[in-house]
């Protein structure tokens, strides 16, 4: 379980000391030393916070081609529920269908599952209301939404992603 | 808690908003902020550990022992340095007097005795608030 | 002195008085944060940056949090 | 010239971002239960939000600050969609239970 | 050296208090010993800087080595020495009691924090009668009230939990209330030291007369809740008679004291006779002075549990003080901070005396309190003692406070007044002699055939006895502290 | 009318000072319900807060962080004895608020009055 | 009946800060008698004396450091009160048990 985590907690510890620099503000010797050995710090007390490799994908480079991709196209994908979202409120007789759906997910390692389902929750008329190990049960403003749900392409990403 | 989508992200965020903490820490010379603050979001990332994780975990990584050290060493960090004064300048925390050095304004390590102070207080601030929070959530067990 | 000053007042104001008439502690303190986090920005507005950031940690964050652990050990409504 | 770009799509996005906000606010107001209501608010405060804080971070111009506005801007992406599905989630468990006292009853 | 002193007796409290968390329950004799000694050192020091202060007159000790109008400065004088002096004197005393009464109630496991908050409150005491700085006094006035509530709360009863819910709450207005006055005052001075307001506030005075009126309103009311002075009385009675007897005699010795202290530091540093004068605070002041006396002592009669009794008592005798601080004149000033010693000796005397007829007989209602001089002859007799102090009989030093009082009421040409504490005083008798007769006229329920001395531990009855001889020590030759208190009243600017 | 309306306006922060502080102590005077209590003396706390923060204020001020800005910083005492404030009063909320659970558990009820009621049946019973 | 006396009292006593503090020295920043020498001295001098930039980590740990200690000795005390109140009383296997320490 450890070697799983030692690529993870390499990961974090580089997000974390870019974290520190951007809001530090200035490069110099002190500040790049005190950052690192408080980056250490916090890697090393939320060590159990980290992800095995069970649980997250590895961080490589087609991992990084690969999420930009699913980023371009969940950011596609809010700008249209938003629009229509603005729709629906906006139009005087709200022309709503509410419902729920149990639809399965193909996915296993539990940080994928959860941006999944955070995905899931930015699309258009849909909102993840339970995520378990097989499937998920979604809330849907209007039932053509929750048909468009299965075989998305951002489920496609993620199970492009499940790979690596 | 067995919300697999509020465990993640909470699994992500806690260790930036502990890394926060440290930075507010020991930039409360040069921003705004300093050991209250810094100390609170420290405590508040623990507190939302235990709030995900459950007493009992939490309590693993923030022991009593670990927190009845933290809470008399942040005061004895801090009497300790004001001690120093009173040999060196004549006064109770004296900071120029005693001879800390004050470094070059707006750099990391400037203030003199400012920054230690400001980790007694923060270590002292963020061990009260995780402390409060479990025992006041606790249960009366036997 | 500004207009935001004046607007933030009056929704304090506002605040403080359903506070006052809730019943529902539960809403009583959600409230009470959205209260602590307007505090904190008209001290943002006042040019204190240092208050204004302990008060957003331990008035609207950590108070509350302890609020609500304490609802959910006694009772929620008030008689 | 530039600047009068540049000052046109931090407007422009600034203006988005409270017209997205206005119509979360109003979608809550008007949707008739909970999911429905968290419909509204997640997408629309995501999108208000990261649209003020585009804004924000072009007025800025690059720097450090900016990167400070993208941090939270991220945090907000994470945050948001989270706590909605957790409300959402909750009230699930309490729809579920109050139909089985209904059945019972 | 001798400059330091103070902030050293500071330090060494706290750090005792810090100390104890991080030895193992199991050393409990260990940290007992340990904070007796730190209670003698301190205690030790502070008399040597009475005498420095005695010989060489007051100074100043500035924090960090800032000047005052930056920073904060602690002002050692007559006033603060004598009070801190008698203070640890009186706690260690109280100290060696709870040692033996293992402070009843208290499950064994909260002794090592009950000795924490025990030093803490110590320090808090100090740094309020040592600091000159306004809003220094609301921070130790804070540390002060979570100290004096949880020393209730540790005992784990439901009546406590209430008694000190309420204290809490009315203490946390009484503090919020004395902060909006230093707000007020800061917004027209801009200092917060004493001594600089002061000196401002004659000036200030023609251009904004609303902020000072309003905030000697607030800041009168504020430490007229904590000190329990006679219409913000309510919390004292349930907090002072449900907490451990070792804890009453310090809150109703001590620590009401201590508020009064503040009080009368805030009217004669801060604003000066003749600005109150102008505000008519005198009769204010003494109004309420003397409608506390008198119906104190008529609660005091209606109670049946001892304790309460005695908790309404020390709301009568809180008049005694604001109504000597209330003359305004040297000699007022000096019967009230004779009054403060003699009642302080004198309620320890009773909480003490009546805490070990606790222990020992688990009884607290006044009716049954038939032949108990009997059962335990010294703690009654120490009683008895306090009792007719509390009257003011002759060669007791509760005879000297009031005839010191009368003499100030006749030298300020109030001649009512005399006629107040004559009555309150008969009032008095009313409700503690019927104890002491019952106690030692009638015969128990369980009949005793010969007298012996009652088996309390050492520790308890040590303290017991010493403040009785105190008591008549005091009475008898009263000049023992009289020159200290003149001292401590000139130094206050008469 | 108009110069009074300007005075408020100038006024508008001590003013609201003022009106929480006095909304505060209602809410602690006059409820029964011991959490709501302890809410009041938060918001009573905030207002004398805001009180000291809009003494320091300076219309057009910088927040007192030395930079190379023109211009005048605000008044940095009132800041500085507010943050002590702050922790102060938390940490009173949270010793209020663990003798509140305690009084839940004794006498199942936080409200007051119900508990004065529960006590004068029991001294009645004695 | 109770309730609406303590209201009016309350609305009286408002009126009356209200009217108190609209005699008092408004918001005129500079000029207000709060902002004195002493302030003065705090931006002018504090980095100098102390050398931090932000004057009012300056004031909280080097000017008026002892309030600062005082105001963690507040914390130290609510949470010993707290635990106090709210830890379990007594833990008998705890405490006797011999592979304790």
């Amino acid at each position: 379980m450890q070697q799983g985590k030692k690529r993870s907690a390499v990961f974090l510890f580089i997000l974390l000391f870019a974290f520190w620099m951007i809001l530090a503000a200035d490069i110099d010797a002190l500040s790049i030393i005190v950052g690192l050995m408080a980056t250490l710090f916090v890697v090393l007390y939320g060590f159990d916070l980290i992800f095995s490799s069970q649980e997250a994908s590895r961080f490589t480079f087609g991992f990084l081609f690969k999420s930009l991709k699913l980023m371009v196209i969940l950011l596609k994908g809010i700008i249209i529920s938003n629009l229509q979202v603005a729709k629906i409120v906006l139009s005087p007789s709200l022309p709503i269908k509410p419902g729920f759906r149990t639809i399965k997910q193909p996915l296993k390692k539990d940080l994928n599952r959860t941006f999944y389902g955070n995905s899931i929750t930015l699309t258009p008329g849909t909102l993840t209301v339970k995520l378990t190990d097989k499937d998920i049960i979604v809330h849907g403003l209007e039932p053509e939404y929750l048909d468009a749900l299965n075989e998305s392409d951002i489920q496609k990403c993620f199970i492009d992603l499940e790979r690596l | 808690m067995d919300d697999i989508i509020v465990k993640s992200i909470t699994r992500i965020i806690i260790p930036f908003v502990q890394l926060y903490g440290i930075f507010i820490i020991l930039h409360g010379h040069v921003s705004p902020g300093g050991g209250f603050s810094g100390g609170a979001l420290f405590g508040t990332s623990l507190i939302l550990y235990t709030l995900i994780f459950g007493v009992d975990k939490a309590q693993k990584k923030f022991s009593h022992r670990v927190s009845e050290i933290a809470e008399s060493g942040g005061i004895l960090i801090y009497l300790s340095i004001g001690v120093i004064g009173i040999f060196t300048a004549g006064y109770f925390l004296s900071n120029k007097a005693a001879g800390f050095p004050l470094g070059e304004a707006g750099s990391l390590l400037s203030g003199g005795m400012i920054p230690l102070l400001m980790i007694g207080v923060g270590i002292k601030v963020a061990s009260t608030m995780v402390t409060l929070f479990h025992t006041l959530i606790m249960e009366e067990r036997l | 002195m500004g207009i935001v000053n004046l607007i933030i007042v009056v929704l304090l104001i506002v605040c403080a008085l359903a506070i006052e008439k809730m019943k529902d502690l539960l809403g009583a303190v959600i409230v009470f944060s959205i209260y602590s986090l307007l505090m904190s920005v008209l001290w943002l507005v006042l040019k204190t940056p240092d208050v204004a950031l302990t008060e957003a940690a331990i008035g609207a964050g950590i108070t509350s949090i302890l609020f609500i652990a304490i609802i959910g050990r006694t009772e929620r409504f008030e008689k | 010239m530039w600047e009068i770009i540049k000052n046109s799509i931090v407007i422009l996005s600034v203006l988005g971002g409270l017209f997205f906000f206005f119509v979360g606010t109003v979608g809550l107001i008007r949707m008739p239960d909970v999911f429905s209501r968290m419909h509204a608010t997640t997408k629309c405060d995501t999108l208000g939000a990261g649209l003020i804080f585009i804004g924000l971070m072009v007025w800025q111009g690059f720097s450090f600050l900016s990167l400070n506005i993208f941090i939270i801007l991220i945090f907000v992406w994470l945050t948001n969609p989270t706590a909605a599905h957790y409300i959402a989630s909750n009230e699930y468990d309490e729809m579920l239970a109050s139909q089985k006292e209904s059945e019972a009853s | 050296m001798i400059e330091q002193l103070p902030i050293l007796n500071l330090l060494v409290l706290l750090s005792t208090a810090l100390v104890i968390p991080l030895f193992k329950k199991r050393t409990f004799n260990m940290t007992l010993w340990f904070g007796f000694f730190t209670l003698f050192f301190v205690f030790i020091s502070s008399i040597v800087l009475t005498y420095h202060v005695y010989v060489h007159g007051a100074f100043y000790y500035h924090l960090g080595g800032h000047a005052p109008f930056l920073g904060i400065e602690l002002l050692i004088d007559g006033f603060a020495t004598f009070f801190t002096t008698f203070v640890l004197g009186l706690l260690i005393l109280i100290y060696s009691y709870s040692a033996g009464d293992a402070t009843e109630g208290i499950s064994e496991k909260e002794y090592g924090r009950y000795y924490i908050l025990l030093f803490i409150l110590l320090f808090a005491m100090l740094g309020i009668i040592y600091t000159n700085d306004l809003f220094n006094i609301y921070v130790f006035m804070e540390i002060l009230s979570i100290t004096t509530c949880s020393i209730i709360s540790i005992k784990r009863k439901k009546e406590n939990y209430t008694s000190a819910f309420r204290y809490v709450m009315l203490n946390e207005v009484g503090s919020l209330s004395f902060l909006f006055g230093v707000a007020l005052i800061y917004m027209i001075t801009g200092f917060t030291n004493i001594g600089l307001v002061a000196d401002a506030l004659p000036d200030v005075w023609a251009l904004y007369p609303a902020n000072i009126i309003l905030a000697v309103g607030f800041m009168v009311i504020g430490i007229g809740i904590k000190a329990a002075i006679f219409p913000f009385h309510v919390w004292l009675p349930d907090a002072h008679a449900s907490a451990p007897s070792s804890s009453s005699a310090i809150l109703s010795g001590i620590v009401i004291k201590v508020y009064a202290l503040i009080f009368v530091k805030m009217l004669f540093r801060l604003y000066g006779v003749d600005l109150l004068t102008e505000l008519n605070i005198p009769i204010i002041l003494t109004v309420t002075a003397s409608v506390g006396m008198v119906l104190g002592s008529m609660f005091a009669m209606a109670q049946k549990d001892i304790k309460r009794m005695l908790g309404y008592s020390s709301v009568a005798q809180m008049g005694y003080i604001v109504l000597g601080i209330s003359l305004f004149s040297y000699l007022g000033l000096r019967a009230a901070f004779f009054h403060i010693t003699s009642h302080a000796l004198l309620k320890s005397a009773l909480f003490l005396s009546v805490g070990a007829i606790i222990y020992k007989q688990k009884e607290r209602r006044i009716n049954h309190y038939d032949g108990i001089g009997k059962l335990m002859p010294l703690s009654m007799g120490v009683f008895t003692i306090a009792a007719l102090g509390m009257i003011g009989i002759p060669i007791t030093s509760g005879f000297i406070s009031k005839y010191n009082l009368g003499l100030a009421a006749l030298d300020a040409n109030q001649t009512i007044l005399i006629g107040v504490l004559v009555f309150s005083g008969l009032l008095n008798a009313m409700y503690y002699l019927p104890i002491i007769i019952q106690a030692f006229l009638k015969e128990p329920k369980t009949p005793v055939y010969m007298i012996k001395l009652e088996k309390i531990p050492l520790t308890m009855m040590l303290p017991i006895a010493i403040l009785g001889l105190a008591i008549l020590t005091l009475g008898i030759y009263p000049n023992l502290v009289m020159n200290l208190i003149d001292l401590a009243v000139e130094s206050l600017g008469f | 009318m108009i110069e009074f309306l300007q005075m408020l306006y100038d006024y508008v922060n001590y003013l609201g000072a003022v009106a929480l502080f006095i909304i505060g102590l209602h809410t602690v005077v006059t409820h029964s319900n011991l959490i709501k209590r302890i809410m009041g003396i938060n918001i009573m706390g905030t207002a004398v807060f805001y009180f000291f923060i809009a003494i320091g204020n300076v219309t057009g001020g910088l927040p007192p962080i030395l930079t190379d800005t023109p211009g005048e910083y605000i008044n940095p005492l009132p800041s500085v004895l507010i943050l002590t404030g702050i922790v102060v009063v938390v940490s009173i909320t949270v010793y209020s608020l663990s003798l509140v659970i305690r009084i839940y558990e004794t006498y199942g009820t936080i409200d007051q009055d119900e508990i004065a009621k529960i006590n004068e049946r029991e001294n009645a019973d004695d | 009946m109770r309730k609406w006396a303590l209201r009016i009292l309350f609305f009286m006593l408002f009126m009356l800060m209200s009217y108190s503090v609209l005699q008092m020295p408004g918001d005129i920043g500079l000029d207000s008698p709060a902002y004195n020498e002493a302030t003065h001295h705090y931006i002018e001098e504090s980095l100098g004396e102390t050398g931090a930039i932000n004057i009012i980590a300056s004031i909280l740990t080097d000017y008026r450091a002892f309030d600062t200690l005082g105001e963690t000795i507040v914390l130290f005390t609510s949470i010993i009160a707290v635990i106090s109140i709210l830890r379990p009383s007594a833990k008998p296997e705890e405490e006797e048990a011999p592979t304790d320490g």
